[in-house]
């Protein structure tokens, strides 16, 4: 019988091995799984590669992450962001390594590693310093640069509903990379607001299927972002200096 | 696919053509695709390609959830609808009416063959014309020069599905070998086949060989490789 | 003010041009868009390259197309099928081209032409004759094929609903290739069974949003092409020999 | 988009330094973002920018119906939600929350930079921090050592959409040319910019060069020629 629920989001992060390399879902906070990042940060697997849009804000969730020095190197986008104070300081005196892909090369690059494309060829980036070390190559009179996919051991990511076999369906714009990331890893882990009956989603509303997950975890009231950085919150709080 | 044999693969397999015996011997249709159900675990994601295969789905033992792929763009195929459930837009990838289950989901022809190419799909079960000792499959072309060449998605799944098992009558209906040291006929995929059910045994592709690890009841080793074109490992002996 | 909706398939398709290339959706009957395809027939355009999986069946649809010396190429995985008479006899005789692509490849470079990608890599086809003087290239120790993509001047498509922006749901396995034909076409022509009003359909539910559509035609009662074929129906109606 | 300049952008841009009126000469920064907006047209698709790019939507005329994407996953972006409409689920690629109109859709990331890489999205208004005389553009970066680079979706949309305007201030806060004959700032993309609306001008990149094509009231020729960093051809007189 198929039932990928796991009690808990610390079993379900618990094979997370140093050196791994992460996906996180998420754009901002929407679609940012809290919980199971901070089950990552107990659980303190270190050394890690994480790909994610942004580098987190305040000192939650994936910042908090990056905080606690779990992490090695991120490949990401945007990794400044109002509220995103971790990340620039650790950068600036080289105590973690940044790969900067355009948005939609790092999308493309995710979604190919899920669907066995080695690489791809595109028009973004050609002529800028992101090109630079590339192959560029001429299709029909102009030029493309040459990306490798990327893939993961680990996605966390977050969704709205998922049933037993792993199908999810998303809320809004939270959606975002979680579908692709959980194509492109061989273990994704989903944080869900809410496990149904199987069935009781339209197989023609499936957004994810469940053949790209692997484990699921109910977590009905997920701490939002935005809130947690509001309210000066700081995980694990005994990172919290004394008097602050 | 297509399972007749041209002249010219007539003339190619050269290799074993022992006279096949009229009487039932080793496994039938039914029992090759029983047999082959047995070693589909549970929680599998699995294609089924046209003929034989598709029976393995009758025969998966009970207890086991397997989940079935069809790559013209479902997760969750059912059996064969009642005349109330069919509905033509309702198909599986040999253009069969078909149900989805509870927990099914459709999704395009891109994603489906993406699931395929990324390594998502455990388990496929083919057809095969011709077979090599390195495991390489031709299922889609006898090669001659007047048939209208046809591959629809054998050789995706083949690159993609992390397990290949293969269903076949052990020689052609002529009595030549199908497993040969080399393909005769177009390759669908090279090195991709993990085992070869055929009527008569039970055969592993490994780094070492052909390994033989069983045989239909009545049937010998050696009765097995005077019909197979390659030696055999006999992991029984 | 956006509105998609086109009176008829006769006025849908007028401006398709002798030379065109032309995607039509659908994997054996389900997803096809008879109705279009009958609208084409009659308005003539020739010397077409055609991409679809199959080259339909009995007299009527894509196979009648091909019948009417409509197509020069055809651009599929698998021209052969039960009830497939036509695309045969032309094949042997020569009077057809064929570009045989695996359907995941054939997939793959649809939605490579949709989403700007000139070309990608995929093991698929890697050894056979399908291979044969395309670029090989090795990543990580495995080989690899180089594929282009596929675009079109034209995208015949069905659906099930679609709103007055195009955006579009689908009816089960026949959605297949219309979703990425969509986005791979300059003018995606869709006939659907509905057309609801703007809000109708759940922004999470559509499957082609209407950035990808550019004309709606409403076939309330499609034919069906299976019914067709049993019941000997041959388009157009002339092209039956007397006495048959 | 970081509009700020550097230390080095400032040494670079030699090419024109008049001292900027204190005063406002030509148009403000809800003027420049109307008179962009009339040249969207009915039933276009459009990306806007973060900052003034993001007023066109305010602007646009009435009777003319646009959809607005934002890459990070919506099409058909509403304005500014009340507070009983805000979901932190429902956000702007500048990660501001916004509605979504009736005839939205939602899709994930890989889909979105589809449409855009494919073409798919008319037009995408942009802030800048220079522009070339051939249209390439900088606007991601001063190229500072100590700056944290961040880029966004912002070479995608450059290298994918059909039409890019630029809506920016004429010069630099200290009066520094921000039209210049080569970017000296890291660029986003080359040779992408079709229309730049500054407060003083509107220009177009052609490939005779950049075109004059209408003056800010009170702002003469000459006044826009002293501020811009390459000669002008003035399509007025």
């Amino acid at each position: 019988m198929i039932d990928k629920n796991i009690s808990s989001c610390a079993t379900a992060v618990a094979d997370i091995k140093d050196g791994d390399t992460v996906m996180i879902g998420g754009f901002g906070e929407a679609g940012s799984p809290i919980e199971l990042i901070h089950a990552l940060i107990d659980h303190g697997a270190k050394d890690l590669t994480v790909i994610n849009n942004n580098t987190g804000s305040g000192r939650v969730g994936l910042a908090a992450l990056i905080e606690n020095n779990q992490v090695a190197k991120m490949i990401c986008s945007y990794p400044r962001t109002a509220n995103s104070l971790v990340f620039p300081e650790l950068y600036r005196n080289n105590k973690i390594q940044l790969e900067l892909v355009p948005q939609g090369t790092l999308a493309e690059r995710i979604r190919a590693g899920g669907a066995g494309v080695p690489a791809f060829y595109t028009k973004t980036s050609v002529g800028t310093p992101l090109a630079k070390g590339k192959e560029i190559r001429n299709f029909d009179g102009h030029d493309y640069v040459m990306e490798r996919s990327l893939k993961a051991d680990f996605a966390l990511i977050k969704a709205k509903c998922a049933d037993r076999y792993g199908n999810l369906i998303f809320n809004k714009t939270a959606r975002n990379f979680a579908p692709i990331m959980a194509m492109a890893a061989t273990n994704t882990l989903v944080q869900v607001n809410q496990v149904v009956a199987l069935g009781d989603i339209n197989p023609e509303h499936v957004v994810t299927p469940g053949i790209f997950v692997n484990r699921i975890i109910e977590v009905a009231n997920p701490q939002q972002e935005s809130q947690l950085v509001k309210d000066g919150v700081v995980y694990p709080p005994m990172n919290k200096v004394a008097g602050e | 696919m297509n399972q007749s044999v041209s002249k010219a693969a007539q003339e190619n397999a050269k290799n074993a053509k022992p006279e096949r015996d009229m009487q039932q011997v080793g496994w039938n249709r039914e029992q090759m695709a029983k047999r082959c159900a047995q070693d589909i675990e549970d929680g599998s994601y699995v294609n089924l390609g046209i003929g034989i295969p598709e029976k393995v789905a009758q025969y998966v033992p009970d207890g086991r959830e397997v989940i079935y792929h069809t790559e013209n763009g479902l997760l969750g195929m059912g059996t064969a609808p009642s005349e109330d459930e069919l509905d033509p837009d309702l198909i599986n990838a040999g253009k069969k009416p078909v149900t989805a289950i509870p927990g099914a989901s459709y999704f395009h022809h891109g994603d489906s063959f993406a699931m395929i190419r990324g390594n998502h799909i455990d388990v496929c079960v083919l057809g095969a014309m011709q077979v090599s000792a390195k495991g390489d499959l031709a299922n889609w072309s006898t090669g001659a020069a007047d048939a209208i060449p046809a591959v629809g998605g054998a050789m995706d799944l083949v690159a993609g599905v992390k397990t290949i098992y293969i269903i076949t009558q052990h020689t052609t209906k002529n009595g030549e070998a199908k497993i040969l040291p080399e393909c005769t006929f177009p390759l669908t995929g090279q090195g991709v086949v993990s085992r070869i059910y055929s009527d008569l045994a039970v055969i592993d592709v490994t780094a070492q060989g052909l390994v033989l690890t069983e045989l239909a009841p009545e049937v010998s080793f050696e009765y097995v490789q005077a019909r197979t074109g390659v030696e055999l490992i006999n992991a029984l002996g």
